[in-house]
């Protein structure tokens, strides 16, 4: 019998030894430039990161040749970030060029770090898309390649941005990796009501269960009382999949009506101004396989606005709170459709209760 | 079906790295690699997933750590007719050696399909791709090299924390010690789903909070201080005489003005106003530090947008002391989760059970106080309840 | 009932102007006021309100304008057993001359308890305390003088205006004309509900909004202007001369940073960023007015808070010239009453019809088409609708 | 037949000349003092204003008592501000003493203008208590009086106010004159759940109007078929009083229960800031006539401690989004009850989702 709930590896057995030794005691840090990081402990210890992008969909050979680079130059230990990132640690100042070098050799960009004046990009937070997901409106790691390869210069940092940007993807609006509050988040929308399968729903679905499931009571019994299934009411769906997650035979899967939708200007962090949460701003863009262009050139567009607009050290969020919606919708020349519009639960607070804003 | 996938392979083009690259990397091991470029570019082809609704499969003794995955067609991808995924707890911090990241490829390789999520975005190392068959004999393979699964279904997802004491100099807390103390403790929630629904915890050091948990768990601590944050003037120089503009880009940008520039020294002059939002602090790490007297803040209840949208969590307990052996924190995560298990409905996140139920509701059951720092402000209506 | 009424008689005390004296000219001439008196007294012994649940009354002809009332204890008080007020409409920016107050006074001294409200919070004149017999007679009588009713029950309330061009400097429209205009247009909607329940409309000549409307008006019309302010520098110069602190008491308050002090001189040097919210101009209203391309935002659904919480006006139009004879600005009112008309429950408010069926269907079924100006944010939430 | 439907006045007939000649064409003003302005037209004409307070309800010879002021100085003209205060205007200058005396001599305080440096306080914008409602829980005048008495060096300008300040009270939660937006509101508000007549209810009230009608849907129809009533759930019930308005046999009033609670930090202008609404700050005061004095001296403080606090030129509201409501609480040494904390429909946005905040 095997062991059970050993539960994960204890992470102090994973630490390289400079920092089990100047563990909790570090005084400051530096950026030495992109992908580079120096951290200096009270002990005077140095440590320096290499950090590298990552597809996050990666072969076991991809990770054995990180352990080659690890085995190396940082003594057998590496460690990822929490947006996938590998980082290569080495107290040792002269091993920094020759791990950018082997990463480059392996095809792997090295940058991501930063914020404020002169921020890298880093990587995408995103999902699996029609590699496995049953709920995908979208692709994931095909159209984040598509996006890294346009917007690979800001992760390397040969062009930057006026802070902290963090891109995300989500191929549903499930919103796995918790996209709703990046400054640029791509989501997967389904546009069309679940395209019922009555032989499924008989085998497999409860329809109490199922009609309960919706949030906006767009579902009721089929009105043929012979046809033991449901149906959708148009005018009430919202696509939101609910339905499908608890019962299989409510696809919404539809190859013209999928697509994905943008939402820009969140934040985590709780510099300066409190998280906030990402606004859509295009409600809907085609599938466009393998490339992605429309949504590719909306994303990149929108980069390259803030990047002219925004105030050094300015999140987008921040940038956009400091010139309004309206300014943003001029700049980016993006059109205003109803559906920005809330009105969902919280709408009301959504809305503009003062005669301030601008003529644009 | 062809075997040409000419839209697959467009992406192994371009400067980022691909994963394309990788599926094919791995298809010259793994034949199930090789139905799924196929089924990626039908995918492709068509603008849908090619993928079946769940199914539930798993190992033995637990409830979850397996996503069950089926090809919608089977005839066509028989390699992919059953390819699951195996969600694998991390280190926390996400430290490995690459004694353990050898380990876990050569399992994978052994047992699966050799694709992997390094890592996924709750935090887990996803094995992407599996029999049916070979779950238990992976599974039994990781476990006996110290391995165990994350979270899935309903249970407690596997916790996260942010670098912090690992790498970085702002860690107001041990986040590394106290999310493995708590993913220890609570193995049996993590592999056998007692609640609800899901449920997440994470931990980031300080207000910038690097693992997001503030965005997505619903138990987030964030680490803060008490006392004042600490400046060397000496180094407050030295930036200046490197012409950083501080007043521009620090004391103008301070939310709250407690911060100025006092003939060339910059001096926390109002510290009980400071909000330790870090700004200072990130744009002067040599000469802005936090203060001594440190913890951390607990908030609740942020999720993804299903079903009535997205949230981000809320002030519970300003302050606490996070040290070894947690008693008080655990004991609080206990109580609330009682709460919920015992008046949350199907599918419905801690956030949503407080919005249904009340905050003070909320309050009252686990004993907590109400103050100021739990709201941005008080209500605005007037319909309160007494009694 | 004891006479004596000590509690009421200590509010004759204090250097505020007195309503119990008030009462106490008014009873000298009328029984029903001393009864009044006594109810009062007895209101603060029992500390409870001693008048019953309405009561439907009013002139022929007519379906609002009178609120009746009862006294709980008739026998007790039988000089207001019945005791019902009248709502008289004003004229727009309660402007009067004396031959036309001196009227109605002496009309209520004759017909009714010679107690006013002077004005009532709607704006109306309100006249306080009449039997039901005597509420024919007061209305003919009034109405002989070129007075009428105002609303009351499921109608258009009486509109009201700022004083706006009849005393300010910063009316970007003619409040007074256009709300008589209206109110004179829409006296069947006024006087004869036929909605499902109130609607109210006033009119603020700027921001400033000196009518409230924002805050208590289905249909609000702000003043505003396209173009830019205009500035007299010569007048700048006054205000600095007397020491006025232009830098931090008008541009560092500027909500947008559109105006700033280049050298000596206050420019608006983004005109494009200027929100029009009237700070600088209320601070040296000699140096600087709204522009003279001026017209009227529309913003609608303000409430109080009864039932979903109280509600201010959203934008709905970002400007509209106002101009006689107001078509756009009546004809888009009336599509707003339709729609209303049509869709809204009993006792639904305009904002609460919008919250229920949604602002997208609200503007599509009265034909006008969104624009950002109309949200500070948009939606955070994936949850749209298509087709 | 007398005429029916001839609408107010036309509010021309009602201008003073000056106006007439003016009208619209108005430069720019100064507030000479508390209560006096003096506006200059384009024309060069000047109109003097003279401001009084007033109680509100107030008996026809008061108004003859201002129409003999209006005929002597002001041609016979008059008009009342939107917060009821009775305004002189004239084109004289030396008539503005004599009409401040003549106001004095009717124990009519002048003043209630101004904001920014040096305001005064206005009139309380108020509605009927128990002079007239039948839903009151709390009276209006009376305890606007006691108020008005302890703040009266405010209006007349003897102490002043960082910003305009705009003070009102309704007598219950239907909050008449939506003082739900002002710097200081006092509410009426019940405590107890209705008291049911179940002789009235049959003879007055359709039981499913009466349940329908609650938003809390506290109400169900009396266990006891035999009485034609219904039953209130104490621990949904929520006092609002919406019941009581379509069915008389409900009624809230209570003796100890019924008092007040206070709300501040509304505005209404869009003057630097949007407008905001007002927050509960006590829930409840008890009703103490006739001078309700934890009312007056909570209001009060409330003044004393924004006048001592804010900065110049801030309203209530405004100077407590800066330093935020943990300060407003310890300054004002108010505890916080766990009835401040939202459980109403926007509940959500209320909360603190950010680690920014003051140990205070
Ligand atoms: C390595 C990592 C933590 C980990 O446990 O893995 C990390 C590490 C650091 N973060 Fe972070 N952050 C990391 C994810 C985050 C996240 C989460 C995320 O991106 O999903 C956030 C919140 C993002 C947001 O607000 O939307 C985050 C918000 C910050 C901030 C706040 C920036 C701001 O102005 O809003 C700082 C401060 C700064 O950089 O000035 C910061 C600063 C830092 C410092 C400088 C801390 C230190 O002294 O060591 C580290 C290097 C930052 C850099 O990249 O320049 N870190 N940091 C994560 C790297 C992810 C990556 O690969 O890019
Ligand atoms: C694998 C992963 C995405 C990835 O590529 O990284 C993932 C994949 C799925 N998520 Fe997720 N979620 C993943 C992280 C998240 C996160 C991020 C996090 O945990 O920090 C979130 C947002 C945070 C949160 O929990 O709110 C997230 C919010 C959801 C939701 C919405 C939950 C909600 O309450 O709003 C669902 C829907 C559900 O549970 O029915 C969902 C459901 C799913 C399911 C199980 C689909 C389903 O409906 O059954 C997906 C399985 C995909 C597959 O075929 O493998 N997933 N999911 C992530 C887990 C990997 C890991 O363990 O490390
Ligand atoms: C007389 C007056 C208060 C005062 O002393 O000034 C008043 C008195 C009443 N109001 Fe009011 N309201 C008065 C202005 C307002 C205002 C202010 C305004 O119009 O600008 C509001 C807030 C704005 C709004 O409409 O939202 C207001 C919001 C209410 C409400 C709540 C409506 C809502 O949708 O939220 C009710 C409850 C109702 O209609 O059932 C209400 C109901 C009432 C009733 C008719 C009581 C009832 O339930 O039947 C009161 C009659 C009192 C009495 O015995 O005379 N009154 N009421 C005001 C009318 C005088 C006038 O015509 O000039
Ligand atoms: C007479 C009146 C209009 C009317 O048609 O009756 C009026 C008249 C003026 N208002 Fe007002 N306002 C009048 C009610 C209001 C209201 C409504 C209310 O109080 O219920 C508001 C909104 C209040 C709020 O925001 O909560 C209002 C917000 C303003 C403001 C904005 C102040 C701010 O900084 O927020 C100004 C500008 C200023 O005073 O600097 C203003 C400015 C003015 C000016 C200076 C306009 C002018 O150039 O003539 C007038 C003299 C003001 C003074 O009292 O110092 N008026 N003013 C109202 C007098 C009421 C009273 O008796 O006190
Ligand atoms: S975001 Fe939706 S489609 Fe994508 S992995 Fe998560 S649940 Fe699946
Ligand atoms: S997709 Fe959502 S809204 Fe549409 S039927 Fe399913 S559960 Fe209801
Ligand atoms: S959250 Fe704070 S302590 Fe943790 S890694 Fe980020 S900056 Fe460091
Ligand atoms: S931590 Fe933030 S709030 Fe505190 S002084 Fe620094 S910038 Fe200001
Ligand atoms: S709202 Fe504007 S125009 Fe009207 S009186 Fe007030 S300040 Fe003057
Ligand atoms: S009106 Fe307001 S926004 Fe415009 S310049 Fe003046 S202060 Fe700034
Ligand atoms: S606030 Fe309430 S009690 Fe007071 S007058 Fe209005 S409806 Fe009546
Ligand atoms: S007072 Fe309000 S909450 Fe209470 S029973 Fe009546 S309607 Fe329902």
């Amino acid at each position: 019998m095997c062991p059970t709930d050993v539960g994960p590896p204890d992470f102090k057995t994973m630490l390289p030894d400079v920092i089990k030794k100047n563990y909790g005691k570090w005084k400051y840090h530096e950026i030495l430039k992109p992908g580079v990081m120096k951290h200096v402990a009270e002990s005077g210890d140095e440590l320096y990161t290499v950090r590298a992008g990552s597809p996050k969909l990666v072969s076991t050979d991809f990770i054995r040749d990180l352990c080659n680079v690890a085995d190396k130059y940082c003594d057998g230990h590496l460690r990822f970030t929490s947006r996938y990132n590998p980082e290569f640690l080495t107290p040792k100042k002269e091993n920094v060029e020759p791990i950018i070098k082997e990463l480059n050799k392996l095809g792997l960009p090295v940058g991501g770090t930063g914020s404020g004046p002169g921020a890298c990009l880093s990587n995408v937070i995103h999902t699996q898309g029609w590699i496995h997901c049953h709920g995908a409106a979208s692709d994931a790691s095909g159209i984040v390649k598509a996006l890294m390869d346009e917007l690979y210069d800001y992760f390397v940092g040969k062009k930057t941005l006026p802070a902290k940007t963090r891109l995300s993807l989500a191929c549903c609006l499930n919103m796995c990796g918790a996209i709703h509050a990046s400054d640029v988040a791509v989501v997967g929308m389904h546009t069309r009501i679940p395209n019922i399968d009555h032989e499924k729903m008989r085998a497999m679905c409860e329809i109490p269960t199922v009609a309960a499931s919706c949030p906006t009571k767009a579902i009721r019994r089929h009105p043929d009382p012979n046809i033991k299934s449901v149906v959708v009411d148009e005018t009430k769906c919202m696509y939101c999949g609910n339905c499908f997650t608890v019962c299989p035979a409510m696809p919404l899967a539809n190859a013209e009506g999928d697509g994905v939708a943008i939402f820009v200007g969140g934040k985590v962090s709780n510099a300066r101004k409190p998280p906030m949460f990402s606004r859509v701003v295009v409600p809907h863009l085609p599938n466009n396989p393998p490339r992605w262009p429309e949504v590719v050139n909306t994303v990149k567009h929108i980069f390259e606005v803030y990047a002219d607009n925004a105030r050094m050290g300015e999140r987008m969020g921040e940038w956009i709170q400091r010139v309004g919606w309206e300014r943003f919708f001029k700049l980016t020349d993006l059109p205003f459709p109803v559906q920005l519009i809330d009105d969902f639960e919280l709408a009301r607070d959504t809305f503009r209760s003062t005669t301030q804003f601008k003529w644009t | 079906m062809e075997d040409k996938t000419p839209m697959v392979d467009e992406l192994e083009k371009g400067p980022w790295p691909s994963y394309v690259k990788e599926l094919k990397r791995a298809a010259k091991k793994h034949d199930s690699v090789k139905d799924l470029i196929k089924v990626q570019e039908r995918s492709f082809q068509r603008k849908m997933t090619q993928w079946k609704h769940g199914g539930i499969v798993g190992v033995k003794g637990y409830g979850g750590g397996v996503i069950g995955r089926y090809v919608q067609n089977p005839e066509e991808f028989p390699n992919v007719a059953a390819f699951h995924t195996m969600r694998v707890n991390h280190p926390s911090g996400w430290f490995y050696d690459t004694k353990a990241l050898r380990t876990i490829c050569d399992i994978w390789d052994k047992h699966g399909s050799g694709m992997t999520n390094f890592h996924g975005s709750t935090g887990d190392i996803i094995l992407l791709g599996c029999t049916t068959e070979e779950l238990q004999p992976t599974f039994d393979e990781l476990s006996e090299h110290g391995f165990d699964l994350g979270g899935s279904g309903s249970d407690l997802r596997s916790p996260t924390a942010c670098v912090g004491p690992g790498r970085c100099e702002w860690a107001c807390f041990d986040t590394l010690g106290l999310i493995y103390d708590i993913t220890k403790t609570y193995q049996m929630e993590l592999h056998r789903p007692p609640y609800p629904y899901k449920t997440k915890i994470k931990a980031s050091g300080c207000p910038n909070d690097c693992v997001a948990a503030i965005a997505r768990s619903d138990f987030s601590l964030i680490g803060t201080w008490r006392d004042n944050l600490r400046i060397d003037q000496n180094a407050v120089k030295e930036y200046a005489d490197k012409k950083f503009d501080i007043q521009r880009l620090v004391v103008a940008k301070c939310p709250t003005e407690a911060i100025e520039l006092v003939k060339g020294k910059l001096e926390l002059t109002h510290p009980e106003d400071c909000v330790r939002c870090m700004h200072c602090i990130n744009l002067m790490p040599k000469a802005i530090r936090p203060g001594v007297d440190t913890g951390a803040t607990i908030l609740v209840g942020a999720k993804a947008p299903i079903i009535h949208g997205a949230v981000l969590s809320t002030v519970l307990i300003p302050f606490i002391k996070v040290q070894p052996p947690y008693t008080e924190i655990k004991q609080l995560w206990e109580k609330i989760m009682e709460w919920w298990d015992e008046n949350g409905k199907t599918r419905e996140r801690l956030a949503e059970l407080i919005d249904r139920m009340g905050m003070p509701a909320f309050l009252k059951a686990i004993d907590v106080e109400p103050c100021p720092q739990m709201v941005n402000t008080p209500r605005a209506n007037p319909y309160f309840f007494w009694g």
